[in-house]
């Protein structure tokens, strides 16, 4: 049994290292195979974890000493409970579709071996994030996952917009993570120990609402959870972040990494209930992020950066739910948006796929020509390409091109814009019912946010699929291959039926997680008044968008219905003004006070001190080398009165007796 | 007050005996150099030159004894002394006979050591001759005399560890003890060979004769750390160096050739005094034999002898008859 | 006053007098030779103290090795004619303080010993202490340190080596 | 006779002068001869101490303290031979640089 707790973690490893050093001489068939049948094993031995735990508590705390400082004890320690299991099934069945899609969506790039590679590495960290038993363990898998997002998103690192992005991601992930940590080292000190069960143990025990410390902590955490979970203000890398291959944006920036802040706030929730003052904090962040990322994505052009911001504003969503206590909502919001996510991501990459098509045809017949089969051939997705294949405003009509693709992404776009059935819909009526009976401001932006998806989806369905072809490329797309497809299938269905996982009535997810997040945390009834309301206005906001974009766009480059909007428009489609701000403002007071510090600070203070340091002891050297003569007799002479006086005193303390 | 009045008269008769054994010791030498130099030696002082001894003696007392104008007064004068000093004590350990009253220090448990601790310190009496003489010819001459005596000392010691290993006892009479089952191969020059030759040889160089008698090459040195010295000291000197001969054949008779020991000598003491007075006779002719025989060492050549060669044999003679001690072999104690 | 004592009064005497001799000799070998007497008498308080192995021991290895090489190194050197006279005005409050110190430590051992050492009685047992003795303790419980010492003096004899050695 | 007293009272008194030897003489061997001084009196310390309670340790002390001392003189005449080769002195007051 405690083998079985880190084979999860331990296949994606043993898939790294064997594609690391052996990658070199093996096929892309089987690098791809070995990765992907590595976390499909993760995801069998997770789901063999979940049947074996299913009846009881079902937890399983492998302990093993590890950091031992002093008063500091951090064991590395698993804990396999009801959610780490929930999100371990979501990280290695996800993931494992993903990397079988990457397969085929990564054939023929020169670093296809590194990116399996860094691949399984992510899902390693993944899972020692969700699986560890400590806010110290936590934090390395927190990291790990952070390095791995940092990799991928420069991935293609040759051109320097994507490396720059990796950068962002990493500086800005870097600037939550600092929240964090101070948050465990606050732990730490406030209660002399990391692991989750004494840390609840002993806040349960203070049995305070809203002491100073507790909320310093939550807020403390909630900063690295703005981090990695793109709220505001630290979202502006997840866009940037699309600069990935699309595969990686599926996986990390969608589906897995970028839930890792709502995870942590769910593990963590006995902390975040003891301060209602940070939850407050926490649902207004999470529903302002979902407005505004909601509003930015209606103006988007970018097919992934669409994605992205809807991304943003899911996101929104569940740190909204987590911050009113409806953690089950925000799982079940997570579980969904997983799927729908993942398959929009991918389905978005089918559509890139598709419409690289005929750049990349033209490269393999170029390619034929030449005789060697170790010719590099150039990376399929970073090409240099005439046209922008992520522009939306270059596609249209690829239904007919790519009906499967169309198909899923229809499918997807209507979980993301709640409609019934699918997954979406039951997740984001939990989370709205729980703001609506809890805080009206929260209800209200999330509404707005709600419309707002309902609307941009509709949008780029239009865009993409309906109307004539505007360029080339969209003229000759063609359907991906099964690779690629299949595992669309597949998260297709998910998409469609993942809302069975907490249907009203069952709410078999509910009362899986009641032994982690407890009975209060537990969605509301379903309101039938709501979720009516919702599903009308989606309908509605979907049918505008046809409407709005159906014959909006004849050829590329004709202006977006909403340049009515004017200066909200222009507004929109800088998000805000979010990027502008951070690099105006925020980075121009900082290189000032770094110069200050620097030029003054350093200078005057610091070196002055040094400086200062150093002169005092060297005059008050001068004045003491006058005793070191060099001269040993009287070097003897003190060591004689030396002995004298510890003789006397030891004759003198002796006779004394 | 008995026991200090019987060392006293003791030391008396030893000292008679040591100023007498020199003085015809060096009487045996000429003749006997003399004879193997096929010419007769001194015969004119009374019968076969019998009185030859007496009227040296009288010689070097009547001359005038001179004293270097820029020496050191007080050790040049010691000096000699110092000299013999060592040379006479040795015999306080050495067992002459059967007998309690033929042996000073008669049971001291630790004469080898005692032996080797007297040959350490007189090396003292060449030096300081040497450094007082203010004469570059005698400061040199002592300097290598010392040098020459630790180097070798060190080889000797070793040599007599084996004695010491094999007869499990320091003490000289428990040696010749050891050495007396009845049968002359209980002679340890038959048991330790290699030791006997270590011990000849080394106390050949502490006495500095012949072919080691490198202080004093004439040739490079004069007369070495005696160049200075004339009259009585110079006849101190010259009496160290023959009573250190004739100790240094006591020592090797008491140590590798059964010392007192003989047929009858277990019961009767003259016997006993006998059989060591002949057998100290023939290591003296040995001596003066090797002198008349071979040529002289160069210098650096005697140091790496006694460092490289010596050293490294005794060492190994103490490891093999340990080796052999501990593993029991018979005739090995 | 039996025997014991007045030997020991006539060496202790001496041997003051030589170390007294010894440091305040303007000749180096005179003073080599005042600390050679010394550790004569020393070696014969050692014989009076039941311990011949040492006294035989500070002989060969006191005055036949170290004061040997003392000589040499002096003769060597040519460095037996000592011109001390002080130059250094830093130093002369030294020669006072020296005196002063050294004679308070005297005084120290001398109240330690009036007041401790009175009353202590003569030798528990009598034993023996000669080199059969010394060597089954240096080879038994003392065997480590023996060890060490050996280490000890092969390196000193490498570091004289190398110190000396014709660059 | 007292076993004990009187060779401690003489070892202390040789220890002081050897004391007062290192502390006045400049010569650097009789500086070091000075210190030899004082090991020998420690030594009669230890032979006497050893004497009065029958126990060996004492003489055993004494016998690595001599192995000590012969270390110690073999490599500090060494060292006294190196300074005067390139000092030409042996007066330790002429040795209060640390540059050679």
């Amino acid at each position: 049994m405690q083998l079985l707790v880190i084979l999860p973690i331990l296949f994606p490893l043993v898939g790294l290292l064997i594609n690391a050093f052996f990658g070199k001489h093996m096929s892309e068939g089987l690098i791809g195979g070995l990765a992907s049948s590595m976390v499909g094993l993760s995801f069998l031995v997770s789901a063999w974890l979940l049947f074996t735990s299913g009846g009881g508590p079902g937890i399983v705390d492998l302990s093993i000493p590890w950091i031992k400082v002093g008063t500091l004890d951090v064991p590395f320690g698993f804990l396999i409970d009801q959610l780490s299991l929930t999100m371990m099934l979501i990280v290695t069945g996800v993931g494992g579709l993903i990397h079988i899609y990457s397969i085929g969506y990564m054939h023929g790039d020169p670093r296809f071996q590194r990116f399996f590679v860094y691949m399984n590495l992510f899902i390693a960290s993944m899972l020692v994030l969700v699986m560890a038993d400590s806010f110290l363990l936590m934090f390395v898998g927190w990291e790990l996952v952070g390095l791995c997002s940092y990799l991928l998103i420069g991935f293609w690192f040759s051109n320097i917009h994507n490396a720059e992005a990796g950068r962002k991601a990493f500086v800005v992930n870097r600037i939550g993570d600092v929240g964090f940590i101070l948050g465990i080292l606050l732990i730490f000190v406030t209660f002399g120990t990391l692991t989750f069960p004494d840390v609840f143990a002993k806040v349960q025990a203070m049995n305070a609402v809203n002491a100073p410390v507790v909320v310093a902590i939550t807020l403390l955490l909630f900063v690295g959870a703005t981090g990695k979970s793109a709220q505001i203000p630290l979202f502006v890398w997840l866009p940037d972040a699309m600069a990935g291959p699309t595969p990686v944006s599926a996986l990390i920036h969608a589906a897995t990494m970028v839930t890792a802040g709502i995870y942590m706030m769910t593990r963590a929730h006995v902390l975040y209930v003891a301060a209602p003052d940070t939850q407050t904090v926490v649902a207004l962040v999470g529903a302002l992020t979902a407005f505004l990322a909601g509003s930015v994505a209606l103006t988007q052009f970018d097919i992934k950066k669409v994605l992205a911001y809807s991304t943003i504003s899911q996101l929104g969503f569940m740190v909204a739910a987590a911050g009113m206590g409806a953690y089950v909502s925000s799982v079940f919001h997570l579980a969904t948006h997983a799927f729908f996510k993942a398959l929009l991501f991918l389905a978005a990459g089918s559509v890139i796929h598709g419409m690289e098509h005929l750049s990349k045809g033209e490269e393999e017949s170029e390619r034929s020509g030449a005789p060697g089969p170790h010719k590099a051939p150039a990376p399929a997705h970073s090409g240099e390409h005439t046209v922008d294949p992520q522009d939306m405003r270059n596609m249209g009509g690829l239904r007919t091109r790519m009906p499967l693709t169309f198909v899923v992404y229809c499918i997807g776009g209507l979980a993301l814009a709640g409609m019934p059935p699918f997954a979406g819909f039951w997740s984001k009526d939990e989370i709205v019912s729980a703001a609506l009976a809890r805080n009206p401001l929260v209800f209200g932006l999330l509404a707005i946010s709600a419309i707002f998806t309902a609307f941009y989806i509709g949008r780029q369905l239009v865009m993409v699929f309906f109307g004539k072809p505007r360029s080339e490329e969209a003229a000759h797309a063609v359907e991906s291959g099964s690779a690629m497809t299949v595992p669309l299938v597949f998260l297709a269905v998910f998409a469609t039926i993942a809302g069975i996982l907490n249907l009203p009535g069952l709410d078999s997810l509910s009362h899986w997680l009641v032994p982690v997040v407890g009975q209060a945390a537990e969605a509301l009834p379903f309101n039938i008044g709501v979720a009516t309301l919702f599903t009308v206005l989606a309908l509605v906001m979907l049918y505008g968008a046809w409407a709005l974009y159906r014959s909006a766009y004849v050829k590329a480059g004709d202006a977006d219905p909403l340049t009515r909007l004017g200066g909200l428009y222009t507004f929109l489609l800088r998000a805000w003004f979010v990027d502008w701000f951070f690099q105006n403002v925020i980075v121009k007071l900082f290189y000032a006070g770094s110069t200050f510090l620097a030029r003054v600070l350093d200078i005057g203070g610091i070196d002055g001190t040094v400086n200062g340091v150093g002169i005092m002891v060297r005059d008050v050297s001068a004045s003491l080398r006058k005793v070191q003569t060099g001269l040993v007799r009287s070097y003897g002479l003190m060591m004689l009165l030396g002995v004298v006086l510890v003789v006397a005193y030891f004759v003198l303390s002796a006779s004394m007796r | 007050m008995a026991p200090i009045l019987e060392y006293t008269l003791k030391s008396i008769v030893l000292l008679l005996i040591g100023a007498g054994g020199f003085a015809y010791m060096t009487l045996v030498e000429r003749k006997f150099i003399g004879r193997l130099q096929s010419r007769i030696g001194p015969n004119r002082v009374g019968p076969f030159g019998l009185l030859q001894p007496m009227a040296d003696g009288l010689k070097l007392i009547v001359k005038e004894s001179i004293t270097p104008a820029q020496a050191d007064k007080l050790i040049f004068f010691i000096a000699p002394a110092i000299s013999v000093i060592p040379a006479l004590i040795i015999f306080a350990v050495i067992p002459f006979g059967n007998s309690p009253w033929l042996n000073l220090a008669a049971n001291i448990n630790i004469g080898v050591l005692y032996v080797l601790a007297v040959f350490s310190i007189s090396v003292y009496g060449a030096v300081l001759g040497g450094w007082s003489s203010n004469n570059k010819y005698a400061s040199l001459g002592g300097l290598r005399a010392s040098a020459q005596m630790i180097s070798y000392e060190l080889a000797l010691g070793l040599s007599l560890v084996a004695v010491v290993l094999m007869a499990g006892s320091a003490s000289l009479n428990q040696i010749v003890q050891y050495q007396h089952p009845g049968n002359i191969l209980g002679w340890l020059i038959f048991r330790q060979p290699v030791a006997a030759v270590l011990f000849a040889i080394t106390a050949m160089a502490e006495l500095a004769r012949s072919p080691f008698d490198l202080v004093e090459a004439e040739q490079e040195l004069t007369a070495g750390f005696m160049t200075e010295y004339s009259g009585m000291k110079f006849a101190l000197f010259y009496m160290s160096e023959y009573v250190k001969m004739i100790a240094m054949s006591a020592l090797f008779t008491t140590f590798f050739l059964g010392g007192w020991s003989g047929p009858g000598a277990q019961d009767s003491w003259l016997l006993s005094l006998i059989y060591f007075g002949i057998k100290m006779l023939v290591c003296l002719l040995a001596i003066v034999w090797t002198r008349a025989t071979l040529p002289r060492f160069r210098y650096d050549k005697l140091m790496a002898f006694g460092w490289k060669v010596l050293l490294p044999i005794g060492l190994a003679n103490v490891m093999v008859t340990a080796l052999l001690i501990v593993l029991r072999v018979p005739g090995y104690r | 006053m039996t025997p014991e004592l007045l030997s020991f009064i006539i060496l202790a005497i001496i041997s003051i007098a030589a170390a007294i001799g010894m440091i305040t000799s303007r000749n180096a070998v005179y003073a080599a030779l005042f600390l050679i007497l010394n550790f004569g008498t020393v070696a014969v308080m050692y014989l009076m103290l039941n311990a011949p192995f040492l006294a035989i021991i500070q002989v060969s290895v006191y005055a036949g090795a170290i004061m040997v090489l003392f000589l040499f190194v002096i003769m060597l050197l040519g460095a037996e004619r000592l011109n001390e006279r002080e130059t250094r005005p830093v130093m002369r409050w030294h020669r006072p303080l020296a005196i002063v110190l050294g004679a308070f430590l005297l005084a120290l051992a001398l109240y330690v010993l009036l007041t401790r050492l009175g009353q202590s009685t003569a030798s528990v047992n009598v034993f023996g202490a000669g080199p059969l003795e010394i060597g089954l303790q240096l080879f038994g419980p003392y065997l480590l340190p023996f060890e060490v010492a050996s280490v000890l003096l092969l390196v000193a004899m490498i570091g004289a080596v190398v110190l000396t050695r014709e660059k | 006779m007292n076993t004990v007293a009187p060779f401690v009272l003489l070892s202390a008194i040789l220890f002081t002068i050897g004391v007062i030897g290192v502390l006045l003489r400049r010569n650097a061997i009789m500086i070091f001869m000075s210190i030899e001084l004082m090991l020998n009196s420690a030594n009669l310390a230890f032979v006497a101490f050893s004497n009065q309670w029958g126990k060996l340790d004492g003489q055993l002390i004494v016998f690595f303290v001599m192995a000590v001392a012969a270390t110690e003189v073999a490599v500090g005449l060494a060292l006294i031979v190196t300074i005067f080769h390139t000092k030409k002195s042996t007066d330790v007051d002429d040795l209060s640089q640390m540059k050679g």
